[in-house]
């Protein structure tokens, strides 16, 4: 096993083991903090495939920014724990069996993508064993605003749309 | 006229700025001050109405991702009218229930950007910002009634699923991406025309994946599940104003997305979204009859509907392309002026909006009444109307593509929906009310929108053949 | 000029509508009648053009505007008007003028919103039948086809507080959706195999090929439409919808439910003559289904107290009388039924309501009696109906019937020949039991005014009145008088347009009809007999002519034995054989066995409180499978949408996963 | 070197743990990041994609879906704070009034 294996197995652990803490154990702030762990595991990963500026991108901006800002709600509503079993219980009929369907069906359709993705032919190939990496943050600046510049445009009123809606569904309401 | 490169995204750049224009307004605005944003609105998307217009037959590109073929500019003017109508309709409500105008229309107008982008884009990350966009947009105004319990949960529910249903959306762009190397609408067609991909189940991940994102949006069975709710939670405007505008700009990339990059495959995907459309028109259809709250009838009503229109895309030939087209003007003008109407009728206090609030209504606004008629004709599928014309239309294209059943389903669950829609006129004609309740004013601008709009209905139902000629040749230009 | 038509109709139907409410009855009533008048004036100018033309050429047709038009798909809106659409006018506007014109008076009581409501849906109803009569292809034929049923729905419904009027309105439009469901598949079949779907291209096309022997495409698109007939024009199995139309206006049963909608199905089987004929397969069921209807109609009919129930059975079984000659391919002797029809039950259902009327909304006809003398106009005009119907020469009756029980016989199904002429009995007697129950004899009802209370008297003015005493017993008012008299002479004179070669006639009716029968090209080939057969053809039609005679005096007589000198055999029948007379007074329990089928099903689907009263009243051990499977089918389906987010996530999801698994699995 | 299927499988299973958490967990948060969770997946597909293409739209990609990311986070804290607000309680299953 080569350093680029290692390194792989080391984040690809990170990353996953990361996000079954978000989904396995029941208190937010910890889910907040596991999501940060496997970003970092994800960051790991976008090095290995040459792609340093998303890696960094991923942790200044998804783990500094993104996650904060849900830490930030999760302690200003100070709802650190799962609650509401009296909820649950308010309808017994038909809460488990959604949930116990859904559970199932995450585990199917993970089998279902391992199952074809490994059916598809020409995935076995090692990555960037045929074509050079592009890693300059000038080549990525330069086809972004470029090529993509009018869907950057467009993500202006994307982020525009979704300000003006957290105010108008965040802010106290005077009647 | 010269050609520059920003042809192709005028209409959309009149929507924004009409957009910031009412955001700077309304932060200028003094408390108590009033400010005509609608009309602000208005003169934008009238703007973009006539920029489609002048740009028609001209096939503008933009940016190597946008497109104003006809096709485009055909389903932009659809919702640019959804739009149009949306906000004469508003101007009453939004005073009478107290919603932050300023908020309203520009959200209003960001949807609209994102819906007409939607329609234009011709790549796949176009497509899935645009609707983003879009769907950010809908999600908060469906949430926008102050201290409203039932339209938070509504936008909640909305959010929720439609996050969980972009992610899908997005990995089979993933996919898309690579298989093809590119996310351009052309280039993957090249690349799937050029080899057979049929035993590839990457590309077939891909397809599924972008049924589940599309049908979510459109309003498909089983991706369906959210719109009742969000239909019923959300001020009855935005209900109209999301199950047309959503569904005509999810439903057009839908087609654009299938019918033209992925055609070469449709032996593959059409048996999928038959079945499809099939579970859709029925369970939409059986669980509508069930139902005692308007807004949540109609919210199955348009899941039928979506169902209808997915069998145009089954069909895949030149009179079903044309079909989804006019059924899409048909069912936008009927759709906004049902929801327009239960929205006029209804406060948040006292949203009228359960069959029983019906019974009577020919005593206490005629007119109402004899308007709300033709649009469940409409939806029903009656002759003389626009709903009749784009039934028979569509159904008519997949008899001629040898979908026999499916006509048959078609037909026989529009025969079951019409006693729900029956039985609303019914309640308003022939049912007596104890206790009439105090007529609510309306205002005469919004009766004249829908006067205008039932008037639209009927003259697609009489005089179709316009329409129908610019429907053709809008898609003969594209697919 | 065509065009004028029918819009004059739907012109007074949009003033009716929007301001009918403010005007006075007088205005709106007058309004709806000289629209219907003024249309009538303009079909006679129309109908006499086209006898202009000569006899191989005779259509005119307008095309109002191309309606659906793209690439080689081209419906127009076309009105065309040939000998059959021309018969076809003139009963609809000449008997619904007529109509209109006694609504004027019969619907005096009503509120003057409510009275001009009545007239726009008339108004309403005529247009749509029109267009359904002159479109010159199927579209324009359905949309008439469905308006005619809305108006129909609206009309049955019109007293909407009584609780039956509601109940059978959604009865007449549940058995109608399924007619035009089927109707609306058999147009699209057509559509797809011959492209187009204009009635004279389809028949060019027809005629150049061969006539099916085997079950195929012809037989598949015929045998659809003839469901939808059978929907519209109520005949075994869809018919359970005509008798409970009956809590409509009595003019409204007149006019749709006797002279002109119930008879669409017969009208559209003549329109498509030359594809049903080449689908022999199909016409045969036409055939058996309607001598079926015919003699089961006429059995209940026997046996029903309600004066308009006897007259609605009546009805269906002489459109069996229709639907045989349509089967039999004698197409000319089924219009002219149609035809004479229309006079003869128009003037019944208008005899009867004049009778109601009189008693102030009493049906009963064991509460009548003896009204010969108080009601001597609505007495000799419902006689010569009754007279007309029972096909006793020389009244129009006698020639239609007549021709259809000849071609049954003549063109092979003797058996169903057998089958009319014992329906022709039972239709004599019945009439006549009517007749002699309602007018002759003592009068049998209440004297005091509570008794009338208790008997009727649960809608609009009605319950004002002081009830029918013997003495407050009043004739038609001059409104309604002359319309019986007018429809009685048609009656009586109508049936000599058709006198028989047999009869030393020319059977003008049925030659001018012919064109219509035969596809474009074939027009002028006249079946050319040898003179041998002829003769030996009109004494076989003259044999059969006296048997039909002899058989409808027995059924007058046998009335008058039954009902008139000893009404007690009546009752001790009655009382000998209580099964079989339970089984007719209830209709063969046909209803409930629908209710539990079809209804049923379709109530149990939706559950909301509205239904469930009904569902609860009716629903007992004998629901069938099909009803629960659907009821259950309903609670899950319901409960799928739980509310709870991560339920639905979970539907999205298994979706995702149920789609994929199809691809990668297949 | 690795071979492209491993980032597939990888991500592939992210994505599942992502649905996943929809439905295991009763925290509207940790339903919100959940949906992180399958976006992040995504990115690494196309990352790994664009990658082994040798192009670098598969990075300008995983830019636009961070936005979108960002986005929708904005949006659903919103919503989120406004569920609380209403019902004092972050259990999904507490959000039922509409329903059948």
């Amino acid at each position: 096993m080569g350093s680029d294996q290692l390194l792989f197995v080391g984040f690809g652990a990170l990353a996953l083991l990361g996000a079954l803490a978000v989904v396995a154990q029941p208190n937010p702030v910890y889910s907040v903090i596991a999501l940060i762990v496997s970003f970092f595991g994800l960051s790991g990963l976008y090095v290995l495939l040459e792609s340093p500026f998303v890696a960094v991108v991923q942790i200044i901006i998804y783990a500094g920014a993104i996650m904060v800002l849900f830490l930030f709600v999760v302690m200003l509503l100070n709802a650190t724990r799962e609650d509401g079993s009296e909820w649950d219980r308010a309808h017994p009929y038909y809460r488990p069996g959604p949930m116990r369907l859904g559970a199932v069906l995450a585990v199917l359709f993970g089998v279902q993508m391992i199952w074809a993705l490994t059916r598809t032919v020409g995935l076995g190939v090692g990555v960037g064993e045929t074509r050079p990496a592009v890693e300059s943050v000038r080549d990525v600046g330069r086809v972004l605003f470029t090529d993509y510049m009018f869907a950057f445009e467009v993500t202006s009123i994307l982020i525009l749309a979704a300000m003006v809606g957290a105010v108008v569904l965040a802010r106290r309401r005077e009647e | 006229m010269g050609t520059s490169a920003f042809d192709a995204v005028i209409p959309v750049i009149c929507v924004t700025l009409a957009g910031l224009v009412v955001l700077l307004a309304e932060s200028f605005r003094k408390k108590q001050e009033r400010m005509p944003l609608g009309g602000l609105a208005l003169i934008g998307l009238i703007g973009a109405v006539i920029a489609c217009v002048l740009l028609w037959d001209r096939n503008a590109t933009s940016f190597g991702m946008v497109t104003a073929d006809n096709y485009a500019l055909f389903v932009n003017l659809i919702i640019l009218t959804v739009g149009i109508l949306t906000v004469v309709f508003s101007q009453h409500t939004v005073e009478r229930d107290g919603l932050p105008a300023g908020e309203y229309y520009a959200l209003l107008l960001f949807a609209i950007v994102g819906m007409m982008l939607m329609v234009q884009a011709t790549d796949l990350l176009l497509v899935f910002l645009a609707l983003e966009t879009m769907s950010i947009a809908v999600y908060v105004l469906t949430g926008i009634r102050f201290n409203d319990a039932r339209g938070t949960e509504a936008a909640f529910k909305y959010f929720l699923l439609g996050a969980f249903a972009s992610a899908f959306l997005l990995y089979g762009i993933a996919f898309l991406f690579g298989v093809t190397g590119t996310t351009s609408l052309d280039g993957i067609g090249t690349v799937v025309a050029a080899q057979s991909m049929s035993g590839n189940p990457m590309i077939l991940a891909a397809i599924a994946l972008l049924i589940v994102g599309f049908g979510f949006k459109v309003g498909v069975v089983p991706f369906h599940q959210w719109s009742p709710d969000a239909y019923e939670g959300a001020p009855a405007l935005v209900t109209g104003f999301m199950s047309t505008g959503v569904k005509a700009a999810a439903m057009a990339a839908f087609a654009r997305i299938f019918l033209s990059s992925l055609e070469p495959m449709i032996t593959d995907w059409a048996p999928v979204l038959w079945g499809v459309a099939a579970i859709t028109m029925i369970l939409g259809t059986v669980v509508g009859v069930a139902q005692t709250n308007l807004k949540r009838m109609l919210a199955y009503s348009s899941i039928a509907h979506a169902g209808y229109l997915l069998v145009g895309i089954v069909a895949g030939n030149e009179v079903g392309k044309a079909a989804i087209l006019f059924y899409l003007a048909a069912y936008a003008l009927t759709n906004v002026a049902g929801f327009a109407i239960i929205g006029l009728l209804g406060t948040k206090a006292a949203p009228n909006d359960d069959l029983r609030d019906y019974a009577g209504l020919w005593h206490t606004h005629p007119a109402l009444a004899g308007l709300m008629t033709i649009v469940l004709l409409s939806l029903g599928g009656f002759p003389p109307t626009a709903g009749f014309i784009a039934k028979w239309y569509i159904f008519s294209a997949a008899v001629g593509s040898g979908y026999y059943w499916l006509a048959i389903i078609g037909f026989l669950s529009s025969v079951v929906s019409v006693f729900f829609y029956l039985r609303i006129v019914v309640m308003m004609f022939m049912t007596e009310r104890d206790a009439r309740p105090v007529p609510l004013p309306v205002a005469a601008s919004a009766m004249a929108g829908l006067a205008v709009t039932v008037a639209a209905i009927l003259y697609l139902g009489i005089l179709p053949s316009r329409v129908i000629d610019l429907a053709a040749a809008s898609i003969s230009t594209v697919f | 000029m065509l065009s004028l038509i029918p819009l004059l109709p739907f012109a007074g139907f949009l003033v009716n509508a929007s301001m009918g409410r403010r005007l006075p009855k007088a205005a709106s009533g007058g309004l709806a009648s000289a629209v219907m008048v003024a249309s009538f004036l303009v079909a006679v100018q129309q109908v006499w053009a086209l006898a202009a033309l000569p006899a191989g050429e005779r259509a005119l047709s307008q095309t109002v505007f191309t309606w659906i038009a793209s690439g080689d798909f081209v419906i127009d809106l076309t009105f065309r008007l040939d000998p059959l659409s021309a018969v076809m006018i003139l009963v609809i506007t000449g008997i619904g003028s007529l109509i209109h014109i006694y609504s004027t008076a019969y619907m005096h009581e009503e509120t003057g919103s409510e009275f001009a409501r009545y007239f726009s849906y008339l108004n309403l109803f005529v247009f749509f039948m029109l267009l359904l009569v002159l479109g010159s292809n199927f579209l324009v034929m359905f949309v008439g086809w469905e308006g005619v049923g809305l108006c129909s729905y609206l009309l049955i419904g019109f007293y909407y507080t009584k609780k039956a009027a509601g109940d059978a309105s959604k009865k007449a439009f549940i058995v109608n959706r399924i007619g035009d469901y089927a109707f609306i598949l058999g147009t699209l079949l057509a559509l797809v195999t011959f492209g187009t779907l204009d009635f004279q291209q389809i028949a060019g096309q027809v005629a150049a090929m061969p006539p099916e022997v085997t079950f195929g495409t012809f037989s598949l698109i015929t045998l659809l439409l003839f469901i939808g007939a059978t929907g519209k024009s109520a005949q075994i199995p869809l018919y359970t919808w005509l008798p409970d139309a009956m809590e409509g206006p009595t003019p409204v049963s007149a006019l749709i439910h006797a002279a002109t909608m119930v008879t669409a199905g017969v009208y559209m089987i003549g329109r498509n003559a030359v594809l049903f004929e080449a689908a022999p397969l199909t016409l045969t069921i036409v055939a058996v289904v309607g001598a079926l209807t015919a003699i089961f109609a006429g059995t209940i009919a026997i046996a029903q107290n309600d004066i308009k129930r006897v007259l609605a059975y009546s009805t269906v079984s002489q459109l069996g009388y229709m639907f045989l000659a349509m089967g039999v391919g004698a197409f000319g002797a089924g219009i002219f039924h149609l035809f004479t029809h229309a006079f003869f039950k128009a003037l019944l259902f208008l005899g009867s309501g004049a009778v109601i009327h009189a008693l102030h909304h009493e049906q009963d006809i064991r509460h009548m009696g003896g009204l010969k003398a108080k009601l001597p106009v609505t007495y000799w005009t419902f006689l010569i109906g009754s007279i007309a119907i029972a096909g006793v020469p020389p009244l129009a009756g006698f020639f239609s019937k007549d021709e259809v029980l000849f071609y049954t016989f003549y063109n092979g199904h003797q058996l169903l020949w057998v089958v009319g002429v014992i329906t022709s009995l039972l239709t004599a007697t019945y009439m006549f039991r009517l007749v002699f129950l309602t007018f002759h004899g003592e009068y049998r009802g209440p004297q005091s005014a509570q008794g009338a209370q208790r008997a009727h008297g649960a809608h609009g003015a009605a319950a004002e009145h002081s009830g029918h005493s013997e003495h407050s017993v009043h004739d038609a008012p001059p409104a309604m008088a002359v319309v019986l008299i007018l429809l009685a002479i048609g009656s009586a004179v109508v049936g000599f347009l058709g006198v028989p070669h047999a009869l030393g006639g020319h059977n003008q009716f049925g030659e001018w009809l012919h064109p219509s029968f035969v596809a474009p090209a074939a027009h002028g080939m006249a079946e050319a007999a040898s003179a041998a057969d002829e003769a030996s053809k009109i004494a076989l039609e003259r044999l059969l002519m006296a048997i039909s005679v002899l058989v409808a005096l027995a059924g007058i007589a046998l009335a008058f034995g039954v009902w008139v000198r000893r009404p007690e055999i009546a009752d001790r029948a009655a009382a000998q054989f209580p099964g079989v007379h339970r089984l007719l007074l209830n209709k063969y329990y046909v209803d409930e066995a629908y209710d539990a089928a079809v209804v049923q099903p379709i109530h149990r689907l939706s559950q909301d409180g509205l239904w469930r009263a009904m569902d609860v009243k009716v629903v007992d051990g004998a629901v069938n499978a099909a009803g629960q499977a659907v009821g259950g089918l309903s609670a899950v389906l319901r409960l799928v949408q739980t509310g709870s987010v991560r339920s639905y996530a979970a539907s999205t999801f298994l979706g995702a996963v149920v789609i994929l698994g199809y691809f990668l699995w297949r | 070197m690795i071979p492209l299927s491993y980032y597939l499988v990888l991500s592939g299973a992210l994505f599942a743990i992502g649905t996943a958490g929809v439905f295991l967990r009763r925290n509207i948060i940790t339903l919100l990041l959940s949906v992180e969770i399958m976006l992040n997946a995504v990115n690494l597909t196309f990352v790994a994609f664009g990658r082994q293409q040798g192009v670098v739209d598969g990075q300008i990609i995983t830019f636009f879906v961070m936005t979108v990311a960002a986005a929708e986070a904005a949006v659903g804290l919103g919503l989120v704070i406004a569920l609380f607000r209403g019902r004092e309680s972050l259990n999904p299953e507490a959000f039922t009034a509409l329903k059948w």
